[in-house]
């Protein structure tokens, strides 16, 4: 794997995270981060629509004038959203209609924009491509990480409803964590969603500040003061 | 040796810190808590006895982690009086990890999250509740009846016992103890008033229930006047300001007013919304939290009233009975805008220079004008 | 009408008794009978006054006096030129023995320019003359009179008495604070009560100066006596009005006392006389017309010396440069009623601690408190902001104190200055109801001195950076005019060569190659015999500064 | 398919309205932005120091235009690299140690009795805060000094030291800790 691949890959999946980091997309990811199931459904849409876009964004950026890109992005991301839409309704249809209106609200997920515009306007292709997959995988983790935790808290499982996603077998799937007649509520509620996402964040910093902390470098450089006034009179 | 002390003025200070305001407001708490106990039992001793212990035990914790002062943070009774609020609010029969979850929220999350005492967006408390009515809202709304109307007699053991446990010692679910003496399942006031309204009787006739006694609950009205009394105090002690209470409690009776002469039938009048439900403890005690309240007179004004509006707005119109915690933390959210928006006119500010010799025509005008 | 009711109103108000009101303020506990009892004592002379030059905000003046020499109670030590500027004058007789710093009355206790006198113990006084009738005498020479006799407002700013009295303007109430709001202070209070006829003579004057349409002594209800002196000594007067104001802390800030009286607020950005009146302290009136009628010099004011830990809490009349440690001393100053070494210059709410005893009373010293060991606890630590807004309640010119101390602390100075943070008179009422304990004014007098000292230097860097960009330019002219020149000349030479022919050019030419080849031969030894530092070194020599610097970075890159 | 080429004929129709009035916008209304250099100077502290690495503040607002970093102004420090941090959008940085530390405001005096005259120290002085002549004493304007000490190096005798600058009642800020601790009298008794 090249320099370029690895810092990528760092970059979509933790330095650069669009859900903790960017805190892009927060909409569809307080929205339907109750389950893991339906994280993980979104999640994938999320990072198809993001593959497809950052390629073909990047294989059009230079033709595009500088002036209308945004709106022709939108359309180019518009175009695959409806392309993965009709795709979940076809395949996964209880699951379409779980996500409902958040399918579509995807074409306004400004992690995916914001990729556009910031990196697959600017570089090649394969790597437009490597970065739409990775940005996308960050996303998709966050999400299913505050899923999994949302629905723990909240209902005691793990994947269920996994047979919406993946079909009548995985039914199996769901793991039972605990039994509760008192479910925590909030947890489900969108306030849940969003103490969630703080305490992630939290989390990350609190694991970057450990890491600078233990690579703690110094470099010593030796600048040349500049002689500001010359005295050839 | 002894230091020389060099210091800014003033070198002068009023003896009341804020352990001791606090302080005055567990104080004036107290005949309001003592009617409780003696309408609604022991449960809520109990409940203001874990609620303290949870709530003094996460602060010193939080404070440890945060590696803060957690002696005299303690000291400012700050913890202990958020437990005590939260613990007045809640059904003195509610299971103990409902109380103890709601103090450490309040204390861990609304509170030191935002950086501990003083920095805190919502009023803790009230944010506590909350999200133990949404979380957990069969446990939160099984209060008993009055202890008047009840036919078990519950004693301190079967209290806690229930707490802990469910049951009373006997055996009893907390179900069964919510029936009364006629055998009807109790409700609260406002949730009593709120059902019959949705069956489709009229506000008279959902009046017409034991738990009411002219208008006023039976056992809720006397611990809504004690705690008027502690507000009183509180007010005479110079602790909280007028401006909270008044406009709140004002602007609740003139909505329901309004709304009970334009529908007699569907809309309970004010004074029922004044002495049932928790109007008057919200007023005094809960929305004067300095910390998550306005911080100017006019300020204080507008967000008491907005708080009173809410809460018959939600009272009416909302899915829950009582709305004190909603309105309040509703309106903790619009506190720094109202904060800007009614900035005191600072002296010297309303007239820059002018000149004294001829005071021009227009200018008087102008001033007639403000 | 918000902020100013016309003439007539107020003295409609106040021929009933009826004032109005500033907002906040607060009620500490007065402690004035500590020292308020007794009569003004005259002490002992010290064996050394310390006579600050600057006493007041005025300017910087010039010494008229040298070391050695020897002065007389009353003689003017400095003078100035400029207009703002007060003098100064020995209090006593005796010799100068030292001119150089001394630790200033000042809260920081920096040193400042201080003449020591070292008295004789004799206390002679320079000759003096008065304007007995003044009401003949010119404008100008009653003012010059009050300036000469170094009299600045004795109340706590020190504005120079001359100037305020020498105003055009139309004064409609001339206002005497006799208020003295600050706990434990009795000075004004004693002064009135025993020299209320001196008092009214200095209003007199001062009323023959400005000539206002009215005069108001204001006086706090705390201070019977007072009130009931002032009132006999000004009975005749039927436009002298002696008032009782509702005792409050700081109803004694000029600006709160023409609200309470007036209704009328002094604009931000104006004097008191952009609404037409004029305030002077009492001790101010008094000085007035020691000045006028009798010619003396201001040498001596009245200050309260009191506190739980003073076993004589009293008032003294003390020279103006004598040092505190003498007051203590005179007062039975118990050191070991303090839990720690602590006095205070000025009242509990707006005096300063000291860092020495040495130093000197100067004219706007009202007090000396000693607190004792459980009197005026100081604060331990700060604790956090509950956001209470009792300071707000308390604040007398309606500041939000809680705000500007989240900013002043936060260093967000352009916030603070729109919350008004240069309006607070720091009067201390929000840091002593704040139940945080915390000292809100320290901030702000922090803000305001960083406030202050960012203008100063982006003052500073906008006048460097004119320097700067001058001196370029000069340096770039001067280069082209040099360049230019070097071109004329060169031009010059060209055409010289070829009007002379070739025969000339090739003269010079075979010159120069002769030069050239002489010059490379005795080069090339040395070359070879040093080594390259040195050689770098040699040709440093030759060239000019700049280039050495670029040298010296080429060999830094080398290295 | 025909209600599928319909609808993409209008699309296409709309955005090709749309781009037009964008970028006939984009042209009509371009905005001059500000000179930049010129707002990053005013926030510089003109020393002229040349710790940045650049002679003079001017061409370094002009490098920070350019993309350079904010954190190389040692006598700017904090505040300078905060409000630079604010004009340019970028996050605030610690000061680079490399071009040196931030210190108290100091000024250059010149020790006179050692002075030779040289005029070395009026050459390298970026603000003319030095007068003298060849072979005459030279002396600091004090209020000119920027307290650059580029001065300090060309000296041939070192006769030029920076002095902190003098600390008093009209410029104190309210330090307590810097405050000396004098002779009020202590209780014997402790």
């Amino acid at each position: 794997m090249t320099n370029e691949y690895k810092e990528l890959t760092l970059q979509g999946l933790w330095k650069n995270n669009p859900a903790i980091v960017q805190l892009l997309g927060l909409c569809p990811l307080l929205a339907v981060s109750g389950t893991v199931v339906n994280a993980l459904g979104l999640g994938i849409a999320t990072t198809l629509v993001l593959l497809g876009s950052n390629i073909t964004v990047s294989l059009v950026r230079n033709i595009v004038p500088n002036e209308i890109r945004i709106p022709i992005f939108v359309m180019v991301i518009a175009s695959f959203v409806t392309v993965i839409e009709l795709l979940m309704h076809a395949f996964t249809f209880g699951l379409y209609q779980v996500l409902g209106i958040f399918i579509p609200l995807i074409v306004t997920n400004c992690a995916i924009i914001g990729r556009a515009e910031a990196y697959a306007s600017k570089h090649s292709v394969k790597f437009a491509a490597y970065d739409g997959l990775m940005m996308g995988t960050g996303f998709t983790l966050i999400l299913v990480l505050l899923g999994a935790t949302r629905e723990i808290l909240g209902l005691g499982t793990l994947f269920s409803g996994a047979e919406l996603l993946l079909g009548n077998w995985a039914s199996d799937l769901t793991i039972v964590v605990y039994q509760t007649d008192a479910n925590f509520l909030l947890a489900i509620l969108p306030p849940g969603a969003f103490l969630g996402l703080g305490f992630i964040i939290a989390a990350k910093n609190i694991i970057d500040q450990v890491i600078k902390d233990r690579t703690q470098v110094k470099d010593k450089k030796v600048v040349q003061r500049a002689r500001v006034t010359g005295t050839d009179i | 040796m002894t230091k020389l002390q060099v210091a800014s003025s003033p070198h002068h200070h009023n003896q009341r810190d804020t352990g001791a305001v606090m302080r005055l407001v567990v104080y004036a708490a107290i005949p309001g808590i003592a009617v409780q106990t003696y309408m609604f039992g022991y449960g809520v001793l109990v409940q203001l006895a874990l609620a303290v212990v949870t709530a003094v035990v996460t602060e010193v914790v939080i404070l440890e982690i945060r590696k803060k002062n957690t002696e005299r943070a303690v000291k400012d009774y700050s913890a202990l009086l958020c437990g005590l609020l939260l613990a007045i609010s809640i059904p003195p029969l509610a299971p103990w990890w409902i109380i103890v979850i709601g103090t450490f929220f309040s204390i861990a999350i609304v509170k030191q999250l935002y950086g501990g005492l003083g920095f805190n967006l919502f009023n803790p408390a009230m944010a506590g509740y909350v999200m133990l009515l949404i979380s957990f809202p069969v446990q939160m709304t099984a209060w008993l009846p009055p202890v008047s109307l009840t036919i078990q007699n519950v004693g301190i053991w079967d209290t806690i016992h229930t707490i802990f446990t469910g049951y009373t010692a006997t055996g009893f679910s907390i179900a069964q103890l919510q029936a009364t003496v006629d055998g009807a399942t109790m409700a609260t006031p406002l949730d009593h008033i709120k059902t019959a309204l949705s069956e489709g009787y009229i506000i008279s006739e959902g009046l017409n229930n034991k738990i009411f006694n002219a208008s006023m609950g039976v056992g809720w009205a006397p611990v809504s006047f004690a705690y008027l009394i502690g507000g009183l105090v509180l007010i005479k002690a110079k602790v909280i300001n007028w401006h909270i209470p008044a406009s709140m409690i004002i602007a609740a009776m003139a909505v329901s007013a309004v709304l009970s002469i334009y529908d007699m039938s569907t809309h309970a009048s004010p004074w029922f919304h004044l002495v049932n439900g928790s109007l008057i403890v919200g007023a005094f005690f809960i929305a004067t939290d300095p910390v998550s309240a306005s911080t100017t007179n006019r300020g204080r004004i507008v967000f008491g009233a907005l708080i009173g509006f809410w809460i018959i707005v939600i009272r009416t119109w909302g899915g829950y009975p009582d709305a004190i915690a909603f309105a309040v933390v509703l309106m903790n959210l619009a506190v720094p805008l109202i904060d800007y928006y009614t900035k005191p006119g600072t002296y010297g500010h309303q007239n820059k220079v002018r000149n004294m010799a001829k005071p021009s025509p227009a200018k008087k005008s102008q001033q007639g004008d403000k | 009408m918000k902020g100013f009711a016309s003439f007539d109103t107020v003295l409609e108000r106040l021929s009933v008794g009826r004032l109005w009101d500033f907002p906040g303020g607060v009620h500490p506990a007065q402690e004035k009978s500590l020292s308020n009892k007794e009569v003004i004592k005259n002490l002992p002379l010290p064996e050394y006054v310390y006579v600050p030059i600057k006493q007041h905000i005025g300017i910087d003046s010039e010494l008229l006096v040298t070391l050695g020499d020897k002065v007389l109670k009353g003689q003017a030590l400095t003078a100035s030129e400029n207009p703002y500027a007060v003098p100064v004058h020995a209090s006593s007789s005796g010799l100068i023995t030292a001119i150089g710093e001394h630790p200033a009355a000042h809260p920081s206790g920096l040193p400042e320019m201080t003449v020591t006198i070292t008295l004789d113990g004799k206390d002679d006084a320079i000759a003096t003359q008065g304007i007995s009738q003044y009401k003949e005498a010119s404008k100008h020479d009653i003012i010059s009179a009050i300036c000469n006799a170094g009299i600045s407002g004795l109340g706590g700013a020190g504005f120079p008495t001359h100037i305020k009295s020498n105003t055009i303007k139309p004064v409609e109430f001339l206002i005497i604070n006799g208020i003295e709001c600050e706990p434990y202070i009795s000075a004004d209070d004693r002064l009135m009560r025993e020299h209320a006829w001196q008092i009214r003579q200095g209003i007199d004057i001062l009323h023959h100066l400005i000539k206002p349409k009215r005069v108001i002594i204001a006086i706090e209800d705390n201070k019977p006596e007072a009130l009931e002196t002032m009132s006999i000594a000004c009975q005749q007067q039927s436009e002298y009005h002696v008032v009782s104001v509702p005792t409050k802390y700081p109803a004694g800030g000029e600006r709160q006392l023409i609200q309470v009286l007036t209704s009328r607020e002094v604009p931000s950005d104006g004097l008191p006389i952009d609404i037409g009146c004029v305030m002077y302290n009492v001790g101010t009136c008094f000085a007035v017309a020691d000045a006028i009628i009798e010619g003396k010099a201001l040498t001596q004011r009245v200050v309260t010396v009191t506190g739980k830990a003073i076993d004589k809490p009293q008032n003294v009349w003390a020279k103006i440069g004598t040092p505190v440690s003498h007051l203590l001393e005179n007062s039975a100053f118990d050191v070991n009623k303090q839990a720690y070494p602590r006095i205070i210059m000025g009242g509990p709410m707006m005096g300063f601690t000291l860092a020495s005893a040495k130093i000197p009373i100067v004219k706007i010293t009202n007090c000396i408190l000693a607190p004792a060991a459980k009197e005026l606890p100081s604060v331990e630590d700060e604790r956090g902001c509950i956001r209470c807004s009792a300071c707000a309640d308390a604040c007398p010119v309606s500041l939000l104190p809680q705000q500007l101390f989240w900013y002043s602390k936060a260093k967000d100075y352009d916030v603070a200055q729109e919350y008004d943070l240069f309006d607070c008179i720091e009067c201390g009422a929000c840091a002593y109801v704040c139940p945080s304990e915390i000292p809100l004014v320290h901030y702000y007098r922090q803000a305001k001195g960083d406030i202050r000292a960012q203008l100063h230097e982006k003052e500073q860097a906008e006048k460097a950076r004119i320097r700067f960009e001058a001196r370029q330019q000069r340096l770039e002219s001067e280069k082209q005019a040099r360049e230019e020149k070097h071109r004329l000349a060169a031009q010059a030479r060209t055409k010289a060569l070829n009007s002379n022919g070739g025969g000339a050019k090739d003269k010079i030419a075979a010159a120069l190659a002769r030069a050239k080849a002489k010059k490379s031969a005795q080069l090339q030894p040395s070359e070879d015999s040093v080594n390259d530092g040195a050689s770098v070194n040699a040709n440093k020599e030759k060239l000019s500064p700049s280039e050495t610097a670029s040298a010296t970075k080429a060999e830094a890159k080398n290295d | 398919m025909t209600a599928t080429l319909i609808a993409l004929a209008i699309v296409a129709f709309i955005a090709l309205i749309l781009g037009a009035g964008l970028g006939y916008a984009s042209i009509r209304f371009k905005v001059q932005s500000d000179p930049l250099v010129a707002q990053i100077d005013s926030i510089l502290p003109q020393t002229q120091c040349g710790q940045c690495g650049y002679p003079g503040c001017r061409p370094y607002a002009e490098a920070i235009a350019n993309g350079d970093e904010i954190n190389k102004c040692p006598p700017g420090g904090e505040s300078t690299i905060k409000n630079l941090a604010e004009l340019m959008g970028v996050e605030v940085k610690p000061l680079d140690g490399a071009h040196g530390v931030e210190a108290i405001k100091k000024v250059a005096f010149i020790r006179e009795d050692e002075c030779i005259g040289c005029t070395k120290c009026i050459q390298a002085c970026p603000v003319d805060a030095i007068v003298g002549a060849a072979k005459q004493m030279h002396t600091v304007i004090i209020d000119e000094c920027t307290g650059c000490d580029l001065c300090v190096d060309p000296c041939p005798v070192d006769c030029i030291d920076m002095i902190p600058l003098h600390e008093s009642t009209s410029n104190w800020k309210w330090d307590f800790s810097q405050t000396q601790v004098g002779d009020i009298p202590v209780r014997q008794s402790l």
